[in-house]
């Protein structure tokens, strides 16, 4: 039986550290926690592993804690510190 | 249609915005307009670049917006954020709130930009 | 020059507001238009009419404008006031600032409307 | 000698009260106080007198204390509560 795969979409700094913008990671058994999810992602690029304590996990669309868990199909993205807006403070 | 949001490479037309508004009740029409600052900081900008995740950014916004219209008096909100190349002095984004009367208008227009740059998954990349 | 200051019979174009600003330094425009709200109070309404000292309105308004733009990085004021008959859902005022940074120009502009309204010699008529 | 003349500019309800835009108030001396233009106006207009409570002195378009003195020339306006902007409270 192959595992539960989900897409990661990486953006801005996270992008550009890991050198791509979609990746997909396994995981190792369905409903895996996004912890677990970004712990198999930083195996494959661990020149993300800094960023942990700056990014937000966001499922589905939708910003959620890093316990919560991981369906098979599901779209998850570490969201760098965000700065939209006018290029103020 | 009391909330709409677009995340995109089109240029924002606020005119456009403020005149798609249900005005039925409304005293008090609130805008918001960042533009790309030049000089920043003494330093000359020519343009920035925004990436947006542009389908969360669109549901965020949608949900600040919901939450800006769940105050008293607020009727009508706008966003707009634009993705890609903005130029100086070009408007990277746009609120614009409609409410019964005018600090209802002021408060939330203020709240949607306030919320739209801590929660919004938009950033400025360099290039 | 970053104070202009309108009051008259003519329609008012907001566009045109936003954009005769300088924008240099300038990061976020903050306008308030305030538009004849029907229904008002449960009645319909069909225009209001404006009675102003209009002499004496630009003089306060350019005064309300001078003390805004004391305000720190707060770079440019426009403001225009109608007189005569305004019909509903038209505007019957508007103030545009721009500032370095979203807040001053958001406070600066809520500070601009509120001291119109409490100082600027310029009244609802009944007709 | 004639007596020193200020003109009255009256507004909204004032102008209403009174039946007239513009009037001119002699004073009964050069260097009167804005109360006492006032007094004179009320004794042509009786029916402004009690609207003092509720205006404020305008002398050449900025406002005034009621002590303030008056020239030949002046010109004189007493403000009723203001209602510009948009029709919020």
């Amino acid at each position: 039986m192959s595992h539960p795969v989900v897409r990661v979409l990486l953006f801005a700094t996270m992008r550009q550290l890991a050198g791509c913008a979609v990746t997909e990671v396994e995981l190792p058994l369905e409903g895996a926690s996004v912890q677990q999810c970004w712990e198999v992602l930083c195996r494959r690029h661990p020149q993300l592993s800094s960023q942990q304590a700056t990014v937000r996990p966001a499922l589905n669309r939708s910003y959620v804690g890093w316990q919560d868990a991981v369906s098979a199909g599901d779209e998850l993205a570490f969201i760098p510190p965000v700065s939209g807006g006018s290029p103020c403070p | 249609m009391p909330v709409r949001v677009v995340v995109s490479e089109a240029e924002i037309d606020v005119a456009a915005m403020q005149a798609e508004l249900d005005l039925t009740g409304i005293g008090g029409i609130a805008t918001f307009v960042g533009v790309v600052r030049d000089p920043d900081q003494g330093r000359s900008v020519s343009h920035l670049t925004y990436e947006a995740y542009a389908e969360m950014a669109i549901s965020e916004l949608r949900a600040i917006s919901a939450e800006a219209l769940g105050r008293e008096g607020v009727r009508e909100v706008s966003v707009q954020h634009r993705t890609g190349r903005v130029d100086r002095g070009v408007a990277s984004v746009a609120v614009v709130v409609g409410a019964a009367h005018r600090h209802q208008a002021l408060d939330a227009c203020t709240y949607v930009i306030d919320e739209l740059k801590g929660r919004a998954p938009i950033w400025k990349v360099a290039g």
